[in-house]
């Protein structure tokens, strides 16, 4: 084998094998509780993919669904990611997501008869905004004080839904009384969709408007384009990393281990919320109830861990995930199996990656193309302890 | 309001559908189709204990005895409303069923696109982002006088306190909310209104949990508002009012359940307000299957008997069993109506 | 040989750990009653032994016999209830514990159902340390005492547990030349009372000082059994290395120029906030080797971190040149011409993960040579960059895109030699640039450095062993106590510095 | 300013301390179960999952068997069924600690809804009768003191366990061999190795336990407050339990005053229908509380030395 085959191999052997596990022992679940998991994952199959459908979905809807649902995953899965490689783990990215999401409504709903244009850029770059200050508190904590920042992003993920409730309950965003939901954006706030939202346009034998992948796609996919560029291609991409592997060796290179903890975070805040605003501007156009049971945040982590925090990674397994999420209707009402199984096969993934992955790291085995996508030295919990829980001493 | 303005409509459409329906119930000619029928819940689930688990009882009562495929869909996110119902819509489903109010916009989003797909909305209509009802062709809405219920449960808590008959009598009750959204205050509203009717020094509190799935978080709020000296407590929380019902048993006072009949619940339900999404959706999915859809809405109220109460442990003294009719034929015949809005 | 006589029989060790084969057929015997010292380079395989003989490790196979017996050892409680105990060369202490708690772990008195008896752990450990002479405050905090005191906490822990045979790996590496004699005085009480000591260690002096016996130890295999009295430093030195070695350094004598860095009364602190410069002034010219001498924890590792900018000065100043560099960080000091070879290889100085071409642009990705607009890497440049410094400076590595983890400590160290030496500065720091790392590449980096002095770079060296300062530097500063107690010229005597060292001796003129 | 004068008059009725202790021990067991597991270096956020596997489980087994007791032994021993799942994942395989946390806590909230869709069907799962639940005692004599005797001896049994639980986790962690064996796995897992100390066989136990007490906190919420099962039924209270620990520093008592606070919030959160304060603040408090803490304003809080690394026999 050559060795790039190798290493390809070898980098895909791991996340699949993840799949294939939790695939193995979710079928078991569904047998022992008395159901077909054969059937199961042939409507999951239909749903995420639009492949094998046997009770007459159209598989371009199933795929359009899907890739709805990948937008904001390969967004939030670089938000993961990109503190990963700096040793930070962003169990965050729902509250910035939310933090981006609200700040895109109130632009968009208070600047409603602006030009698109105008607007447009306003509420993403808005909701870049306000994710980036959402993770840039537990950044500044972190460099500043030590805190650690899976703790205080997981209590700012409750703030923000606090804040979000407040905001359309009786709160200043809300439509009218009674309502739980804000005031739609202007009409210049909004992402096209790639096809026109047209009732009469039959495409592929339904109306183009079901197909609702929007301009938002391109955004994610620039966005993990960004990010893999970020990451390898410039000076500050090659300090996150040496600060995610060494903090100390970094310091001593001169690298500021506390503007780049607190830049990282910004930057991968800023990409949550514009995961949030591409939502808010190309999905729903209004910030509604929806919200408080939003999970993108959290799949995120699954995806970024099982994208082994590359780019091209990031963006199979948001496909994945979206599809899970996509599928898990289809196989209900196909297949009669609660959409609740698409939870505990996210979950087998998880422990399968997690498992395997620091094994892997442990015994020294490269991961993929590039060493590794988690700081093979200590895990990201690991920050517990590390040096930086003390506050790095840091010249001036 | 065009809201209230519609909801008067309403009415007189579900009493003609009503009347259709008495007249001739097998006289939709030869049923020899199988029909298609789609339910989609909202976020709640099947096992929320509240409208999305009733609305799935509808559907299992309509499958047994209508020749019909029922299928459902439980939607994890916000996020699923939109393609769940598409995907009913574009299979050709005859009657697409959407859970709960949430679920408007979608509703009115994915009937704009299947002008030929027939929907019903619980507890909602069809409407743009901004809440406004686009009035589809292909839409019912099944809308609920959830305030009749609640007067009718209302008026045993102020009867009760009037006459001394409750636990402590110090003239006050309780309501425990889940998130104050339209649907719940028309509980209250109901509840309220018709408390202070009986017992015009009637104090009633009305809290919210901010939650419908935590049972704690409703105890905590009836319990406190037993130790302000409420003895009647209504929840009006779904799975989270469950919690309700155990404090007031807890604390030697009486509970009112909602939506379903929770006599089970716990020993201290005396009644239950009724708000049968069961009866709505089986009467929708008949309603498709005898060929007699109706575009607009559907209103389940006393009147017809969407609504109402079930006494549960609990023995009414005559008076109060008297006063209770008196009260439900009068608001049958228009000559009481309660309000939709908390007073 | 009959068993009986010996306190450890490990016959035919062999340990294969992956890409090493750590022992190799290793036989190794211990008599009851005597030191004996294990010797060898580092990575010899001396602690991957010492560690299946505690039972860290299972062996791949071989067989080990205690007093005569077979035993198996599966893990460190078989050891213990052997009776063999283990100081490790990284304390296994817990610095939030007292040290009564430290030593009772593991087999605590107990009051009650399951109470810890503070009063029976402070008895036993009293007992303890008067009968064998060892002063310890049971209530101390662990984490406050010096480390000579938390050695003889590990030496304690093991006594009470009952140990016959105590392993000290590498017991004078953090140890001031008081402590380690000291220690040595403990160690010879504990073998007249009967205990057996296996001494692990690379210091040939001190082996030869305390030990009755020796093994040596080269790339896992056994290459000698030694009797003490009958050998001498440069037959063990041989031995270990498989060649003999050139224990001096070829220079030629120096041709000091200007004066290129002048360091001014400075002060700092240790990460704890304890002042651990109190006033060190010296200059530094071009072309020169300047090594300070000192006995490790003096000030030595604080002042090079000064100077190469990772650690604020509380007073005084720096010049290079003209230019006030003290308040520079470390990229700012690298942009003026000071080179870093830091003393903590793996910790400091390599990001271990990264390739080898990502090392060798450390602190400088963002020089215009390796980017653009200090952003956007030069990829190609690196690649050659690498390329480079691989082929000057005989880095053994099949491809630059190896992970440094992967070398060798020499090739690693050798990665951070070129890295710093390639950029051409004004002004190297080099802090113990050869620890650790094998003869070959210590002679490879000497070489270097003279090198480098020799293309007028001003050199300043800072090394744990005396020999190494001795033989590469120009000028010799001892430092003592946060202070430089005196400048040496390099021919001084051994146990003149020594005495500086250590706090004795008098200061020569112009030493501050 | 109504709010705030009514909050004060509120501080002084024994219903909301009585109320604050029972929503404070619903926060205290995972919370203890938290603290013991990352004393022994074992990172938990899955008290959530734990929690929430412990209130069906003790919901199914109640409604099976009418027993509450036979239904907490359930509850608890499916706790420590997840918990040992994530023993296995972080302690065996080293996988990481929150990834693992996360894992659990998505995998109880698919697998328990999962199951009453498989188990009730159409049904739905139904309600446990008073008498068959946990019960709530008054100790005799104890409760008539004046407001004292309301807030500790008017509780549910289950109070009155954790606060047994408190001081026997407080004992054990400070006062005994084990404690000290634990705390030093915690710390520096290779001395408690060459110790002699078998660094797996304890954070083994000590994340067991950990589901264990978050297993008898979901009993609590389920057939204790609740009578019933709801999906996601808890709420986040696991998180919280994490933001208590920390907040207490990862001590049992400081862990408890933590618990203590939060469970005033919500106790003063359910008087909102007679006074108005905003529910959206109030629900904040803890978590604002906890970075305010974080951020080293409220004194520093530090895990232990070795908390969330995987202990790899040998390695340095």
């Amino acid at each position: 084998m050559p060795p790039i085959v190798r290493r390809l191999a070898g980098g895909l052997a791991m996340p699949f094998g993840s799949v294939v596990f939790a695939f193995v022992v979710g079928a078991l679940i569904v047998g022992v509780t008395g159901a077909n998991p054969f059937s199961a994952y042939a409507g999951l199959i239909c749903g995420g993919l639009g492949i094998g459908c046997t009770q007459g979905e159209n598989p371009a809807l199933e795929i359009s669904n899907t890739i709805v649902f990948v937008i904001p995953l390969i967004t939030t899965g670089v938000a993961v990611a990109l503190p990963f490689r700096a040793g930070l783990f962003n169990i965050g990215a729902e509250g910035q997501l939310l933090a981006g999401s609200m700040a895109c409504a109130a632009i968009g709903i208070k600047f409603n008869t602006l030009p698109s244009p105008i607007l447009l850029p306003m509420v993403l770059l808005g909701g870049m905004a306000a994710g980036a200050v959402w993770a840039g508190i537990p950044g500044v904590l972190k460099a500043v004080v030590g805190a650690h920042e899976v703790v205080t992003t997981i209590m700012l993920n409750y703030v923000a839904q606090w804040l979000l409730r407040f905001l359309i309950i009786g709160g200043p965003l809300q439509l009218g009384p009674g309502t739980s939901k804000s005031l739609p954006i202007g009409d210049g706030a909004r992402l096209a969709t790639l096809l026109p939202a047209d009732n009469s346009l039959i495409v592929l034998g339904l109306p183009s408007s079901v197909f609702r992948v929007h301009t938002g796609l391109l955004i994610a996919l620039a966005a993990a384009a960004l990010f893999a560029f970020l990451l390898w291609r410039t000076s500050f991409g090659y300090e996150i990393r040496a600060v995610g592997q060494s903090q100390k060796a970094a310091r001593y290179a001169g690298v500021s281990v506390r503007r780049t903890i607190i830049l990282t975070m910004l930057i991968a805040g800023a990409f949550s919320g514009l995961a949030g605003a591409i939502q808010i501007a190309g999905v729903d156009h209004n910030l509604t109830d929806k919200y408080f049971s939003d999970t993108t945040g959290f799949d995120a982590i699954a995806v970024a861990l099982l994208g082994l925090g590359s780019a091209v990674g990031i963006v199979l397994a948001s496909v994945l995930f979206g599809a899970l999420h996509s599928g898990g209707a289809i196989m209900q009402s196909d297949a009669g199996i609660s959409s609740n199984l698409v939870l505990v096969l996210q979950a087998l993934i998880l422990f399968s990656i997690a498992a395997n992955f620091v094994g892997a790291i442990r015994r020294g085995l490269p991961i993929g193309r590039k060493p590794s996508a988690l700081p093979p030295e200590l895990p990201p919990a690991a920050g517990l302890m590390s040096e930086a829980a003390t506050a790095p001493p840091e010249t001036a | 309001m065009a809201h209230k303005q519609f909801r008067f409509l309403g009415v007189v459409a579900a009493a003609m559908v009503l009347a259709v329906a008495c007249g001739g119930t097998s006289g939709g000619g030869t049923p020899t189709k199988t029909f298609k029928i789609g339910l989609v819940t909202d976020i709640g689930g099947l096992n929320d204990k509240s409208f999305n688990h009733l609305a799935d009882v509808g559907l299992e009562k309509a499958k047994a005895e209508f020749k019909i495929q029922a299928d459902v869909k439980e939607s994890k996110s916000g996020d699923d409303y939109v393609p769940n119902l598409t995907d009913f819509a574009t299979k050709s489903y005859d009657l697409v069923i959407g859970v709960g109010f949430l679920m408007q916009e979608a509703v009115g989003t994915v009937s704009g696109t299947f002008p030929n797909v027939h929907f019903s909305i619980i507890d909602g209509a069809g409407t743009d982002a901004k809440g406004v009802d686009l009035k589809h062709s292909n839409v019912q809405s099944l809308f609920f006088k959830e305030q009749d219920a609640g007067a009718m449960v209302g008026v045993i808590a102020g009867w009760l306190e009037k006459n001394g008959k409750a636990k402590k009598n110090k003239h006050v009750v309780g309501a425990v909310g889940g998130i104050s959204i339209p649907p719940v205050n028309h509980y209250i509203a109901g509840y309220k209104w018709a408390a202070k009717m009986e017992d015009p020094s009637v104090n009633v509190l009305v809290g919210y949990s901010n939650n419908f799935t935590d049972p704690a978080k409703c105890k905590g709020q009836a319990q406190t508002q037993i130790g302000q000296g409420a003895d009647v407590i209504f929840q009006v929380a779904g799975g989270c009012g469950l919690g309700a019902l155990q404090a007031a048993g807890q604390g030697g006072v009486y509970s009112v359940g909602v939506d379903a009949d929770q006599k089970d619940a716990d020993a201290s339900v005396i009644a239950s307000a009724l708000k049968k999404v069961d009866v709505a959706t089986y009467t929708a999915i008949k309603n498709v299957v005898n060929g007699q859809f109706q575009s607009g809405a559907l209103t389940f109220s006393i009147a017809n008997e969407g609504a109402g109460y079930a006494i549960d442990n609990f023995d009414p003294p005559a008076e109060l069993k008297t006063e209770l009719d008196k009260i439900q034929a009068q608001i049958k015949s228009g000559a009481l109506t309660p309000p939709a809005d908390i007073p | 040989m009959s068993d009986e006589q010996l306190a450890v029989d490990m016959r035919g060790i062999t340990k294969q750990f992956p890409g090493v084969l750590a022992n190799n057929h290793v036989d190794f015997s211990v008599r009851p009653g005597e030191i004996h010292a294990l010797v060898g380079e580092n990575g010899a395989g001396k602690s991957t032994l010492m560690n299946i003989l505690y039972g860290l490790f299972p062996p791949d196979s071989g067989e080990i016999h205690i007093n005569g017996k077979q035993a198996h050892i599966g893990g460190p409680r078989d050891a213990i209830a052997l009776g063999i105990g283990m100081v490790h060369q990284h304390f296994m202490l817990i610095p939030v514990f007292s040290v009564g708690e430290n030593i009772m772990l593991g087999r605590e008195p107990v009051a009650g159902p399951d109470f810890y008896d503070h009063a029976r752990a402070r008895t036993a450990i009293n007992e303890l340390t008067k009968r064998y002479g060892l002063a310890l405050n049971p209530d101390a905090r662990m984490g406050d005492l010096p480390v000579g005191l938390q050695q003889r906490a590990e030496i304690v822990k093991v006594l009470y547990r009952g140990a016959n045979i105590l392993i000290l790996d590498e017991p004078t590496g953090v140890l001031t030349p008081q402590e380690t004699k000291e220690l040595f005085v403990v160690l010879r009480d504990l073998v007249k009372s009967g205990k057996t000591i296996i001494f692990i260690s690379h210091k040939l002096k001190e082996v030869l000082e305390i030990s009755d016996r020796i093994t040596v130890m080269r790339r896992g295999k056994v290459v000698g059994h030694l009797t003490t009295k009958q050998t001498n430093e440069e037959e063990i030195a041989t031995m270990m290395v498989g060649r003999e070695v050139l224990l001096r350094v070829d220079k030629k004598p120096a041709t000091p120029g200007a004066v290129v860095m002048r360091v001014e009364n400075i002060s700092a602190n240790t990460d704890r906030g304890v002042p651990a410069l109190k006033g060190v002034s010296f200059e530094l010219r071009q072309g020169e080797i300047l090594g300070i001498a000192g006995v490790e924890g003096n000030g030595q590792s604080e002042l090079m971190e000064v100077l190469a900018g990772t650690r604020q000065v509380t007073g005084g100043r720096v010049l290079l040149g003209d230019r006030d560099i003290t308040t520079y960080d470390a990229r700012t000091e690298r942009g003026a011409g000071v080179a870093f070879i830091p003393e903590d290889r793996r910790g400091t100085g390599l990001v271990l993960s990264f390739s080898i071409a990502e090392n060798s642009i450390l602190g400088r990705e963002r020089s215009p040579t390796f980017s653009w607009n200090e952003f956007v890497l030069k990829l190609v440049a690196i690649k050659e960059w690498a390329r480079r410094l691989v082929k000057e400076f005989d880095i053994r590595t099949p491809s630059i895109e190896v992970a440094a983890r992967n070398l060798s400590g020499g090739n690693q160290q050798k990665v951070i030699v070129a890295r710093e030496m390639g950029s051409k500065p004004k002004v190297l720091l080099a802090a113990q640039p050869t620890r650790g790392v094998d003869i070959g590449a210590i002679e490879f980096i000497h070489r270097r450095i003279v090198q480098e002095r020799d293309e007028g770079t001003a050199v300043l060296l800072v090394s744990a062993e005396l020999d190494e300062v001795r033989s590469l530097s120009d000028r010799i500063a001892v430092m003592y106590e946060g202070r430089i107690v005196s400048i040496e010229p390099p021919d001084a005597a051994e146990e003149r510095l020594g005495l500086l060292m250590t706090g004795g001796g008098a200061p020569r003129e112009g030493a501050a | 300013m109504s709010g705030v004068e009514d909050i004060f008059r509120l501080l002084f009725t024994a219903n909301l301390w009585q109320a604050t202790l029972a929503a404070a021990v619903l926060l205290l067991l995972p919370a203890l179960g938290g603290v013991i597991s990352e004393r022994s270096g074992v990172v938990n956020i899955a008290m959530e999952g734990m929690m929430l596997t412990g209130a069906f489980f003790a919901v199914v087994a109640d409604l099976a068997w009418h027993n509450a007791w036979l239904a907490t032994g359930v509850a608890v021993l499916a706790g420590a069924l997840m918990a040992t799942i994530h023993a296995v994942v972080s302690i065996q395989f080293r996988a990481d600690q929150i990834v693992s946390g996360i894992a659990i806590n998505i995998f109880a909230a698919g697998l328990t809804v999962f199951l009453v869709n498989r188990i009730y069907g159409i049904q739905d799962i139904g309600h446990v009768t008073p008498s068959e639940s946990l019960p709530y005692i008054n100790v005799g004599g104890l409760d008539q003191i004046p407001f004292v005797g309301k807030v500790l001896f008017q509780q549910n049994v289950v109070v009155y366990m954790a606060l047994v639980l408190l001081v026997l986790v407080h004992v054990v962690l400070f006062r005994t061999r084990l404690g000290l064996r634990i705390r030093a796995v915690g710390e520096h897992p290779q001395a408690a190795d060459t110790a002699g100390i078998n660094v797996y066989l304890i954070r083994y136990s000590a994340v067991i336990t950990s589901g264990l007490l978050s297993g008898l906190a979901g009993a609590f919420l389920a057939i204790g407050v609740s009578n019933t099962f709801v999906p996601n039924m808890t709420d986040g209270r696991g998180y919280i339990a994490l933001a208590a620990m920390i907040f207490g520093k990862w001590t049992p008592v400081g862990a408890f005053i933590a618990c203590v606070i939060f469970g005033l919030g919500e106790a003063i959160y359910d008087n909102n229908s007679i006074i108005h304060v905003s529910p959206y603040l109030l629900s904040m408090l803890p978590y604002i509380l906890t970075l305010v803490v974080l951020a080293g304003l409220v004194g520093r809080s530090t895990p232990p030395a070795a908390d969330g690394l995987p202990y790899v026999p040998g390695s340095e």
